[in-house]
Order: C-alpha cells, then structure tokens, then sequence
C-alpha cells in the first residue's frame, strides 16, 4: 500500500537503534543545509542513497524513483528561480544567457539565477535522500518512540498513533472502492472519472466516519474511558550510537570547512 | 456463585429509530460452557452482545451477572468490561494501534496493573493465540487471520470470565477455522472461561458448542441443548437456518429411505454420531 | 513568440498536467534557508499548543472526539496518497483541510494538520522535515482559519450553503498557494525585482496547478458536504 | 468461437514487493459453465480474478479472451471490463451511490448508454435479483444479503459474458446462501453466463460448480470436474481445505468402518450421492 512503509519494516537496518538512524540523518541533513555547496551536497546524497541500498537492502530503483516524488515542486520553483523579468533598461546590468521579450518585458534566464538554482536543486537533492534514508529505515512506530522519549505532549502522540492505524484502514477501503470502480469502468472518460472521484471521495467519507464508531465501541469494550494507554517498549541505544554519528558530523563539517577555504 | 454467569430477563432493546432489536429475551449462559447465538441476518445477535457488555443499555428487563443486575456506575461497567470481553467480527474495528504488542496490553493498562504483571500477561496471551512470532509486525502487515489472533489475545489477555465472540470464523478459510476454534476450546479449558459466540457456520456449532439460542427479529425462537435444537428441524428452518449436512443426510436416510435409526441417532448432527448411527443401524440389522 | 518561449510554455504546460501535482505545493525537503525553516516553525508553534488544548477540552467532554480526529487526519492523508489516474489527475487531490475546518473548526485542524504533514513527508515524500514549519504554516494554519472565516461569514450573510462550502474550501486551497509563494519569495528575493518580484514569479508559476486545484477542491467539498449534511 | 471463453497461459503476477501472486498458472474457463477456483486465504484467487478484467497486468504469461490475447489499450479494456464483470467479496467495497437504483446504473452510465436503455437494463437486473422494492433505498441502509444481490445486480446489468464472484456466499446465513446460488444459477440458465467463484464454503462446490481448480501458493496444485477433484482427497487436506463434511463421512465409513462402497460411490460429498452410495450399499449386503 505505501511502499515506504513496507520497506521500513524489511529493511536490514531495522535493529539499528533508532537513535543512531535519526541521528544520522538529522546531522547529515543540517549539514547539507548548512554547508551550502554542491559538492558536500551531491556527496551526502551519494552516501544515503548508498547506505540506504547496501545497507537496507531497497532496491536502487525504488530509492530513484522516490527521488521524482518532489519533481513537480523542484522543477516549477527551479525554474520560478531562474527565471528574471526585467525592464529593457536595466538589462544591461545582467547577462541574460537565454531570453526573449513579451509585452516589452525582458524575460529570460540570468547565469547567476541558475547557479543559484542548481545550487538549491542539488542540496534540495542532498537533503532529502536524507530524509529517505530516514524513512526507509526506521518503522514510523520507533520515530513515534522518540517523540514521546522527547516529551512531546501525549495528546499529540496518541493522535499519531491512531491517526498512523487508520491510515492504512482507508487507505485499503479506498483501494477496493477504486478498483471495484475501475472494474465497472468508472474511469474510462473524464466525465465518468470525475463523477466516480465524487462517489469516491465521499464513499470513503461515509465508511471512516461508520469506522470511527465501530472502532469507539470496541475500544469502550476494553475500557476506554479517553486515556490511550499502552505498554511502551523502552528505546534502547548505548553512547556508541550517539558517538558515531557525531563524529561522522564532525567529519563532514571539517570536509566542508576545507572546501569553503 | 450461580449456575448461569450471565442472565438476560425480558430484554428489550429500542434504537433511536423505533426499531426493536431484542423483545422479551431471556437467555442464561452457563458458566464454563459454550454458548452458541444462531440467527440470520439482522436478528439482533450483535445487540445481544454489546447488551452483555454494557455497551448498550437496554431499554427494558434485566441483566444478571454472577446473579447480581448489571451496574451501569463508572466503576461497574470498568468491572464488567473486564470481566466480559468481546471480541468484534471485523479486526479492523478493534486493532486501533499500528504495534500488535501495544494492542494486546491496552485493556491490561486500562486496568492499571502493574507494568511487570502487563508484560508477563501480554506474553502469555500472544504465546497462547500463537502469534508471539508477530510481536514487532505493525498490525497493517497482517493476514486477516492473524489480525483476528491479535483481537483474541487483546481480549484473553485481560482474563475475562466470559469471551463473547462475533461470527469467529467470518472469512477465515477452512482450515483457519478449525485453528481459531481449536485455539478457543484450549483457552476455555485452561482459564475456564464461559464462551458465547454467534456465527453463521452451522457446520461447527454441534462440533464446539453445549447449548444453543436462535435469535428471529429479537425474539428467542428456539432454545436447549445444540442436540436438541438440532432435533427441532422444522423450526431450524423457519429461521433462516439449515442442518449440517451431515444432519440433513441422516435425516433424509432415516424419513425417505426407510432407515430406522434409534430416537437416539436420528437426530446425529456431526459426523462422529452419524458415524455411529450408521453403524449402529448395520449391527442392528445384523450384519 | 519565439521557439524559445514556445518551448517554455510547453515545459510549464505539461507540468500543469503531470498526475503528480499534489505535492507540488508542499516546500520540499532542504529548500529554505535555516533561518526561515525555523521563523516559520517559531510561528506555528503557538497554533499547535493552542489546538492540543481546545482538543484535550473537547475530548474531556466526549473522549470519541479522539478517534474522529485521527480519523479525519487519515482521511485527508488517504486523499493525497491515492493513485488516481492521469486523465483526473491533475485536478483530484484536495488537501482536505479546507473541508476539517469546517466541520471541527481551525484551531483542531492545525494538529491534524501537522500530523498529516508529518505522515506525508515520511511515508509519502511529500514536503520534507525542515520545511515542517514553513509548510504547517500555509497549509495547517492559513487553510483553515480561511475556510473557516469565509464560511461564517458567507452563513452571517445568509448566503446558500453550497456557496460558503465553496468558497471555504477553494479559498483556503488559494491561499495556502499564496503563502506558500510568499514564503518562497522571502527566502530568494529576486534580484532584479526584490521579494516581490520573486513573490510574483512564484504565484506565476505556481498558478498552472493551484488555481484549477482550488477550483476543483471547492467542487468535491460541496459534494462531500453534502453527503455529511444527510447523515 | 472458442470453447474456452478464458484461458490463461503460464500467468505469473508478481507484486511490488516480490511476491509472487501467481506463477505458471495455467487456467481454461468453458464457456457457460461454473468454474470454482478453491483454495486458502492469500492462495491468489483474488490476484487472478482481477487479471481476468484486466485490472491486474500479469508480468508474464497471457490470457485470452475469447482465444484473443487481451488487448490492455484504453478501448480493449473498457470492452474487456463489460464483458468480464467482477462481484467482489464484501459489498460494501462495490456499493458507492446513494441509492440503490443509482449504483446499479453506475456501470451503465460509463458505458454511456441512452437513459430509455439504462432504466430498462436496471429494471430486468433488479427483477433478476428480487431486489425491485429496494429500488429507492438508501445503500447503506440495507441487509448485507440485500447488499450482496444488489452488487450482483449491477454487474448483471451491464449484461457480460463472463461472471466472476469472489466468495459469493461468504457472511450470508445458510438461507441467504441457496437463494444467492439459485440466483446465479438462474441467471447462467438464462443468460447463457458463464461463472467463475472462489469460495471457502466447500460444501457448496460440489452442488453447484462444474469444474473445479485449486490453487496453493499462486499455483495450481490440483484440477479437473468437481467430482474428480474431490476424489483427491489427501491432496485437497494438503491445501488447507477439507473434504465437505458429508464426503468426510462417507470416507470414514469406507476406510475406518468396514463399509466397502463400490469405486463410483466412495467418492461421494454430496447429499444425494452419499445417499445414493448408502442405498447401494444396503442393497448390495442384502437388506
């Protein structure tokens, strides 16, 4: 259903504490930002793309095509980056590389609007194969851990958690409404793809909302009176699992440093 | 202690629609045993149920628990829920938490015992629905089978007297079935548990259960031992039921085809007493 | 127009139609400065704390709040993760929050919200967690007090209700696409023009998505109003 | 025209994930027959009925339609989709419209037939099924039997040649279950359809399917009329199924108890045969 998730729980790299991987990744990720630089950037991607198919064993192609998901949003505001508008008279001042005029605006791309552009493109790359590495090694259930190690307020957490279950309830409902759907032709057309989104989406609206009772009853059943509580496994992590992401941080800021000079 | 450890008396249940889901029901459960709710569709099984856990107040009658009426108090229901588990159809209304250990010490917490005596029960429960092997799978990634396991243990784990079941065997293939029941009857005899359950299996109900209701539109239709309801044909029918197969085959020999099986045997149900009816019916006659 | 050009409006048009536009309005993983990633969060936090006290109040008084709440974060999260065909793609992922508000008020939905915005940037890639803050703020916070608004005052007005569904759900689609694009613009003022020039470049090109998206998610609410008002 | 209205050609289906739904399966669905495809949960019943209509691209192998390969452009499969119409499990899942008469004309409605042609297709599925009176209801407020036949009603509406079922019968009570079947078995009768369901309810199998295939696993362990697979019985206990129980009964008469039915009749898992074999043997010792 979400693959992400599924390979959280496959991967090789689940019994690594939890604290190790976030760290991990939460270090590199701040890195990536910090450091600002294309090299540093392409070089942490290479990294977590790597441990992420060595170490936990997903399929390269699956991580590459994740990598498409922000695509829309890369290339549209990339290009909102690049792209400058100017009145003609100033256009001395900048070198258009690549231009045309519309309306007696000049509009085009400027050399230093796309480094700027690759430079953001790149560290957008850089943090979120962090990100991926992330997700892709770390069941949701052992992040939600951290958070309440962390004190987040309990409310918040047991909302996740429910919140967490449900999804893949109607997430599986929808996708038996759609292929039920599907299978009746509900989708060849746009008119007839528009009316089965209709049905769709308040369908699904009408089944959660006959859930959310269900689920209330059975929950009272087994003596909800509005707390959520449950057996928390403890998280478990020695200092090596702090010691070495840190220190892995500090190589990377002094690789940094030494490019910067 | 009584007898019966659950008792209905002239149950009445009205939902808000007018609908009557039960009328005049009186139903007594007898400890340690198990008891089977028959009825089509509709008839008011479910109500029934969420009635003898305190879900639902009904309108009018009386429930008995261990011979005392229900006490609808804060504190009486959280007794009565512990006491009285359900475990639903669909497992999916009752996993509420992505974590299967989580799941299963949820009523254990509610019951705010003491975080040692949780684990040791938790692990009790899942060693004995046989899922201890899925303890770190998140509840999503499971086989509707194994989700049903889970929604047992989160409701064995908390001890209860009485396990009401909704349709247990609902979508389960063939071979599920049997282990989920198997599983059942282990539980009852070594917690000595009062089982109630409702299903539309015929076929199991002379296998697992000593005395049967059948529920029509929210009234008692028939009533006994499942021997004796099974002997009651003609009713069985009107209710939307029908024999076991093998009942219905020994019936047709005994009525149609001029077999005389023993008052005893012509009203065999499960295929260990056809057996013997027709082997009975051979030495009779001498072979 | 110049090939040029011609090729640009090409690119831009065959964004607008790509299936994948629902995350197209999250600010990805790692694209704002760090000063920004965490003004944006300073600023949203207040919202949460709030919206975690009016729900604990809620809940207190009927703990079934608890459940529907999630429920309605799962809803709005299966929306944006369902795998609709090309053909309706581009115009079938609402982001739900409009539609929350209304029907549990804002300040329960900024939780929801987050909540949802945290699910998808893990489990679905959309939006990332750096941009958390930034990204909560259009969408968990402005969407809704939008929506919210605008439909009391279209019902203070005595206008119809499909109206004040409408116009809360589109709007509050519009300006978590406006804000958004304001928030972009901050973080990289154009040179020419300044942060507004920047702002403009953003919404231009944005528009090809957001303004059928709003359109079309006023549309499904009304529908999926209008089966909650028969329940 | 070919015998075989569907047929499948070494089908492997493997989802994302790597496992393999299905491998080599190689199936042959006769044209106006009733084809039972048995076997456990997660066996790939429902992976293979939703290749058949094209929902589900099979990564290797073909099928055919008609002896044409299937034809996965937009216009092969919206043809594909009116031919092979699917009635899934839980009805929930197929009813979306607000009323009854609206979501039986969803499928005609896509199929952009003129308003005369689509109320007058309703009308005969709804007549077909004994669901006219609900025709204004509400879905949600029905039966699940209601449910059940008006899921089977929209399909029939679109009047394909091929029915598939999965689990028809499954939470129907056992009243709900014959007249779901001599529902099909009528339509078949006089539309000429062809069926094709899975079903754990084994008993039913020999009473109303022709032909019988059991999958295990993704792949097809055993096939053949139902009277001969049914024959096989070490082999179906292999697969997680069992024996109808009346077919159990004779077997352990036969093996266990010293009745020797004669080759055709130690076989038999139907009422009426066992009761033939019972007759015969009577007959045959002399009585």
């Amino acid at each position: 259903m979400i693959n992400i998730d599924k390979y959280a729980y496959n991967s090789k790299l689940k019994k690594v504490s939890v604290i190790r991987k976030l760290l991990f990744s939460l270090f590199a990720l701040g890195i990536c930002i910090w450091a600002d630089s294309i090299a540093i950037s392409v070089f942490i991607a290479l990294i977590m793309i790597l441990v992420t198919y060595k170490k936990g064993e997903v399929p390269l192609g699956f991580i590459l095509k994740l990598m498409l998901v922000p695509f829309v949003f890369l290339l549209m505001s990339t290009l909102a980056i690049t792209i400058e508008i100017t009145r003609p008279e100033n256009l001395s001042e900048r070198m258009f590389i690549l231009s045309g005029s519309i309306a007696g605006l000049q509009i085009g791309a400027t050399i230093e609007g796309i480094k700027d552009a690759l430079n953001i493109f790149f560290k957008a790359l850089g943090t979120i194969s962090c990100l991926y590495f992330l997700s892709l090694s770390t069941p949701m259930l052992e992040l939600m851990a951290v958070l309440r190690k962390l004190k987040v307020p309990k409310l918040l957490i047991e909302l996740m958690g429910l919140t967490y279950r449900f999804i893949f309830i109607l997430l599986e409902t929808a996708e038996n409404i759609f292929v039920s759907q599907r299978a009746r032709l509900g989708y060849e057309g746009l008119s007839s793809g528009f009316r089965s989104v209709k049905i769709l989406f308040s369908s699904l609206f009408i089944r959660s909302f006959k859930r959310s009772d269900e689920i209330y009853r059975s929950l009272e059943a087994r003596g909800y009176d509005g707390e959520l509580n449950f057996l928390e496994e403890e998280i478990r992590f020695c200092c090596k699992d702090v010691i070495n992401p840190a220190m892995f941080a500090f190589l990377m800021v002094l690789l940094t440093l030494s490019l910067k000079e | 202690m009584t007898d019966n450890i659950l008792e209905t008396k002239e149950l009445l249940f009205v939902y808000t629609d007018k609908t009557k889901a039960l009328e005049n029901v009186n139903i007594k459960i007898k400890r340690s045993q198990t008891t089977a709710i028959l009825g089509g569709n509709g008839a008011g099984k479910s109500t029934l149920f969420l009635c003898f856990n305190g879900i639902l107040k009904p309108v009018g009658g009386t429930i008995l628990y261990n011979g005392q009426p229900l006490d609808y108090s804060h504190n009486g229901l959280k007794h009565l829920r512990r006491k009285v588990g359900i475990v639903f159809q669909d497992p999916d209304n009752q996993l509420f938490s992505a974590s299967v250990y989580k799941d299963i010490s949820f009523g254990l917490m509610n019951m705010k015992l003491e975080e040692k005596d949780i684990r040791q029960k938790v692990d009790i429960a899942m060693d004995r629905t046989g899922i201890s092997h899925l303890k770190d799978r998140p509840t999503h990634s499971l086989s509707f089978g194994q989700k049903k396991r889970v929604a047992i243990a989160g409701v064995l784990a908390m001890e209860p007297e009485v396990l009401i079941l909704d349709e247990p065997t609902a979508g389960l293939d063939p071979c599920g079935v049997s282990e989920i029941m198997k599983l059942l009857k282990n539980a009852q005899k070594e917690l000595g548990i009062t089982c109630v359950l409702s299903t539309h299996d015929i076929d199991i109900v002379p296998l697992y259960c000593d005395y049967t209701y059948v529920l029509s539109n929210g009234n008692v239709k028939v009533e006994g031992t499942t021997d004796q309801v099974f002997s009651n044909k003609d009713a069985l029918r009107k209710m939307n039921l029908r024999l076991p197969r093998v009942g219905h085959l020994i019936e047709i020999l005994n009525n149609k085809d001029g077999f005389e099986f023993s008052e005893n045997d012509e009203t065999a149900v499960t295929i260990a007493k056809a057996r013997r009816a027709i082997i009975n019916w051979r030495d009779r006659n001498g072979k | 127009m110049s090939g040029k050009n011609q090729t640009v409006l090409g690119l831009i048009l065959m964004i607008a139609l790509f299936p994948q536009s629902a995350s197209a309005m999250h600010i990805m993983e790692g694209y704002l400065p760090p000063l920004w990633c965490v003004s944006w969060g300073a600023a949203s936090i207040p919202f949460i704390v709030m919206g975690l006290f009016s729900i604990q109040k809620t809940v207190n008084l009927n703990p079934k709040v608890k459940i529907i709440l999630a429920m309605a974060g799962a809803y709005t999260f299966a929306l944006s993760a369902l795998k609709i065909p090309s053909v309706t793609g581009s115009c079938s992922h609402p982001t739900g929050a409009g539609l929350g508000a209304m029907v549990f008020g804002p300040l329960a939905m900024t939780v929801i919200g987050l909540i949802v915005l945290v699910f998808q940037a893990l489990l679905l890639g959309h939006g990332g967690l750096t941009t958390l803050g930034a990204n909560m703020f259009s969408m968990a916070i402005v969407g809704p007090f939008v929506a919210y608004g605008l439909f009391k005052l279209v019902r203070k007005l005595s206008g119809p209700l499909w109206l004040a569904v409408f116009l809360g759900a589109s709007c509050s689609n519009f300006f978590t696409y406006v804000v958004t694009s304001f928030q972009l613009g901050l973080a990289y003022p154009s040179p020419s023009g300044g942060i507004f020039g920047s702002v403009a470049k953003f919404l231009g090109v944005f528009s090809f998505t957001q303004i059928p998206l709003a359109i079309s998610e006023g549309i499904i609410t009304i529908v999926v109003f209008n089966v909650i008002k028969t329940y």
